[in-house]
């Protein structure tokens, strides 16, 4: 789970990390209230989860508070990349003398954290991978010992900080690690942290990434996640509900599957044969029929939707429990769209025979199925 | 010889009691699997299949001393059932939940690593080694013994890829999920090494899927150590956006090493033949003449 | 620092460990506020930290709210062991099975943490170790991988509990370790654990003694001490200000030295020659001359002590500091009490200069320096 | 031979530019210590007697090499400074610092464990070996080179009798203070086996005091393994209150094992001779003959 820059600077602030001074806003009042306290230049930063948000008109500059409460206000008015803009952070522009990149996030190979730090920050840690590579400092973190300040040092030395910065940079190190930890983030970076003309370092965007199964730890973000205030359109709200696996992508083509990797090779197997996926749905393992009907209504209530492939491999998953569960949608949704289903394994025989008597085709093998479904998508069906 | 698990393997279950533990613990028992025990905290003294369920598995390793555990506990408190499988000298353990938050996969692995126990999984189907044990929920009869090792970061995608194996007559000496998530036990390479020792084992299928870089590491693994065994791979989420999670854990990219298309790239360098499609394994490895 | 029960109680609370319904009073109408919202019968226990409270008369029962608030009266006017009632905590009784022993302190040997239990509890553990040895179960925590629920339940099924009863006490031995550790706590114990007639289970008194030298990590309880809620004397008030370690006792020879362990010898010789310490003040390594001050002002302003024996072997600390801060404490004392002085180690020479030009005469071994000082209190100064 | 330290000992100071830092450094040069550079976070690039002080122990060891280390680091952070020389490969350790929490301590004996390093402290005078190398802040005029081995929980009392032992002139091979707090580094049995390895000592001096049973356990030990070499031992706090703490973290009576009469009941049924006063020790020395 993306968090909001507001709420990673104020996770960031809880751990004496220092952030611009600054405020959120959600309507012109606040803005008002806010930009009285704070000392222009300012920025004015939509709260979006989207990447790239500055190309995207995102983040806008001002040097008044006249014009601070003039960017608000367009601001909150502006979608960005399709979403609605509903608040934003208003905070004093920092004196950059250089950029920094300072991040945690897992290791898989070493089944650990680790640290990536760099002198070169401000950009994805990807494109600073990829251009300066010399420039980045892994540190792989002991999940024995865990991170400590001397390791917080040793890093800050190696970026070539002495002296009371080396010391400035242990504490907020530190500090961010334990932030990470506490908050269970699958990633934590502060791109860029800044170090100002005065030798102060101060984090001037950060970002966490909460791993969504130790949600449960973390109450506060599963209700606000579930109260629908990240970007979800509808049928990801009402899948996350439901506890169903959804991604929407640009096609036509709905896609039902049990099993991630056996829906993502449904979904190469669609564009293979030159169709496109209108998303990714995986009902998980030994769904009952009422789980598999919500997820039919998921998909068939995307208006993209031309055509829909539902693709089991009976496991845990029972082929008569699909079938029932595709009848029981098929009857409340009332659709006329097309369905090509593929159903094989667990239950196989009796799945068959419930959809052949209502009249539904089913087929055995995926890459038929999959050939099928994208012809249905360009010609339509029968 | 086959690989981590045989006929000799004697496995405790932890959360047998609940509805998947005693489903496939059925299921096991059915195929073959010497299941000795169950362990559910709070149900100590019941039975399940004829079975003793204890408590804790210090009390069902004094009686029962198993070698292995497949765990069914419910995401929050798994890790901790590892943990306790661990320190009770339990040196394979298989964790079919999943969920399990991140951090607590990290500290569960890194006292495996202190100990020397293998871990398979969290979010994995399991192990089996057909028509003589499974640690796992995979559909059984879709197995057949053989000489092609599988392993794969997917379930389904697996059996798919198996069933077909199965249909075309090639058997399978083992077949083991490294699990969906972000941080799992064993990784392609340490498999890669298992097979390479297997007398049984004459090919090897890798099912890999966007996110990480698991199977570039395999890939250069393969081509700087000249694996002696012939490796087919596929990559599952060669449509995928950036960004976007795909349902398990570990299925989302960030970064270039991730994509499906630096992931083909390295294994075809290394010589690796890459499946087109779930169904093309099978050709492809026909092709073999193995 | 001990905890008050009401303190540990609260900590108890917050992880979740059951304790029983209850309040603290100060006075009478917080007490009548309470007595209303609890159900009779009660218990009123005075909030003091003396050992034995409960045979010291400070804890009584009632079986009605009359008779709780007139119990809690007479205790907030008494004294328990010389110390003045502040407060009293009331709380319902419980109806008691079994009572139990559970608690974790350190293991000096091994280096670590160390669990103990017992299915016999509500007396000193010291007292259950002598009495019933058998039923103490010891279990050591491995720091690295430190106490989790499991072993927990490993413990509940040593002392003999199976179903929703082992699965509770998981829940509150687990509860109570992670109190222990963010507390920092020394020794955290419940005692007796009660096991209800019902089968549930109750943290019936709670102890909880944080390491001083942890303190700094919880301020709170630091302001607490500092601000001289606990029960100190005076002169152990103005110690720890001071940051001298002061302990009282019952004699009337007051020592000073350098060194916890040389202090206590100097008690010993003095007790081995037939006389009575008044106290052990430690005053540390490398004193300047004003703490030495400080430290005499200390001692002589305990009226029993009729003789001073200032004992000190100079490495750090260096005699002239000791010998000035000596004359700076006589000078704004005034004091006419007798004093014995041995003084060696750095500096020696410039010491006994000091001390002799003001007609102090210095001794050599602290033997001789303990046989004067014992004779002077006995028969009085030359 | 003589125990832990020698001529050849290169050390680090970490903390070497505080008050007790700087001021033990240049009485441990003085007395002819190989203290090779000092480390204080911040003061990197500066010098103190000539020594140069770096912002890590990594970046000291890069360029020194050493294999002791020294702390007198404040306690908040002296815990972090004895897992960094752990870390950085340093195996002997001596912790003056004083206060740390015993959390902190419990953490860094277990990481000294893991590595197989020897802690001396916390809150220690630190070691010397008379006339040799010293690292700890004991003032060395008081000692003399010779036989007896000292080991003790507390640091001017050592002094006091060290000082006896020499003024009768009965030198020590090495001093020891294992520290005032309940948790350190070596334990009385610890150096009993050092002392017994070590062909320079002759007859060994343990200095006790109440609270825990280490003094318990090393007359157990010394019963039980028939010690081979005399020891003769003081035990201050014969007339400490129960439940009071004297000073030493350590030093406070909870129950029977930890009263000076229990250490000293314990230690005569050892054979042990027990000193009634600090002065007492040289004479029952002498006694021996040694």
């Amino acid at each position: 789970m993306k968090l909001f820059e507001y709420e990673a600077k104020n996770i960031l602030t809880k751990y004496k990390i220092p952030t611009p001074n600054g405020g959120l806003a959600t309507n012109l009042n606040q803005t008002r209230e806010l930009t009285t306290k704070l000392k222009p230049p300012l920025a004015i930063k939509a709260q979006v989860l989207v990447a790239g948000r500055g190309k995207a008109g995102g983040i806008l500059f001002a040097n008044s508070t006249a014009e601070a409460e003039k960017a608000a206000e367009k601001l909150l008015k502006t979608q960005i990349k399709g979403i609605a803009v509903k608040s934003v952070w208003i905070e004093e522009k920092i004196q950059i003398k250089k950029e920094l990149y300072f991040g945690i996030t897992t290791d898989r190979f070493n089944q650990s954290y680790i640290v990536i730090a760099s002198t070169v920050g401000g950009m994805e840690i990807e494109e600073i991978a990829s251009k300066t590579p010399e420039k980045i400092i892994r540190f792989l973190i002991n999940p024995h010992s865990g991170f400590h300040s001397f390791h917080a040092r040793q890093i800050a030395r190696k970026m070539g900080y002495a002296g009371n910065q080396l010391s400035e940079l242990e504490r907020i190190f530190e500090g961010l690690y334990r932030a990470g930890m506490d908050y269970d983030a699958e990633l934590i970076e502060m791109n860029p942290l800044v170090e100002t003309t005065d030798g102060k370092f101060v984090a001037a965007d950060a970002r966490i990434i909460v791993d969504d199964n130790a949600l449960f730890r973390h109450q506060e973000y599963k209700n606000r996640l579930l109260e629908g205030e990240s970007e979800l359109t509808p049928q990801e709200a009402e899948a996350m509900k439901n506890d169903l696996a959804y991604v929407k992508l640009d096609g036509n083509i709905g896609v039902i599957g049990n099993g991630a990797g056996l829906v993502m090779a449904t979904l190469d197997t669609i564009q293979y044969y030159g169709g496109k996926p209108a998303n990714f749905l995986d009902i998980g393992g030994g769904a009952p029929a009422e789980k598999i009907a919500t997820a039919l209504k998921i998909v068939l209530s995307d208006p993209k939707v031309k055509a829909l492939f539902v693709n089991i491999l009976g496991g845990i998953t029972r082929c008569d429990e699909v079938a029932r569960g595709i009848l029981e949608a098929k009857a409340k949704v009332g659709t006329t769209k097309p369905m090509v289903i593929r159903l094989v394994g667990t239950n196989e025989e009796e799945g068959k025979r419930i959809l052949t008597e209502a009249h539904i085709h089913v087929l055995e093998s995926m890459e038929e199925a999959a050939q099928r479904v994208v012809e249905i998508s360009k010609y339509g069906g029968k | 010889m086959v690989v981590i698990i045989d006929e000799k393997t004697r496995a405790i279950v932890q959360g047998i009691t609940g509805a998947q533990g005693s489903f496939h613990t059925k299921l096991m028992l059915e195929y073959g699997t010497k299941i000795v025990a169950g362990v559910t905290p709070g149900k100590g003294g019941t039975k399940i299949y004829d079975l003793p369920v204890y408590d804790t598995v210090e009390e069902a390793q004094e009686k029962h001393s198993a070698n292995a555990s497949i765990i069914f506990v419910p995401a929050p408190f798994a890790a901790d059932a590892a943990l306790e499988a661990l320190e009770n000298g339990i040196k394979t353990i298989v964790i079919i939940t999943e969920h399990i938050p991140i951090k607590d996969a990290v500290n569960v692995m890194a006292h495996a690593k202190k100990v020397g126990a293998t871990i398979i999984g969290p979010n994995t189907p399991g192990i089996i080694t057909p028509e003589k044990s499974k640690l796992g929920i995979m559909p059984a009869h879709i197995f057949k013994f053989g000489s092609i090792g599988i392993v794969s970061r997917s379930g389904t995608l697996t059996y798919e890829i198996a069933a077909s194996l199965t249909r075309k007559n090639l058997g399978q000496s083992t077949c083991l999920g490294l699990g969906g998530d972000p941080i799992t036990g064993l990784n392609f390479i340490d498999t890669l090494k298992m097979f390479e020792k297997d007398t049984q084992t004459k090919a090897v299928v890798l099912i890999g899927e966007i996110g990480g870089n698991l199977e570039e590491l395999a890939a250069e693994y393969i081509m700087r150590e000249k694996y002696p065994k012939p490796v087919i791979a596929f990559i599952a989420g060669r449509s995928a956006p950036p960004g976007k999670r795909m349902g398990h854990a570990g299925a989302i990219i960030m970064g270039k090493a991730g994509t499906a298309e630096s992931k083909i790239e390295k294994f075809q360098s290394a010589g690796v033949k890459v499946a087109e499609k779930p169904g093309d394994v099978a050709e492809l490895l026909a092709k073999l003449a193995i």
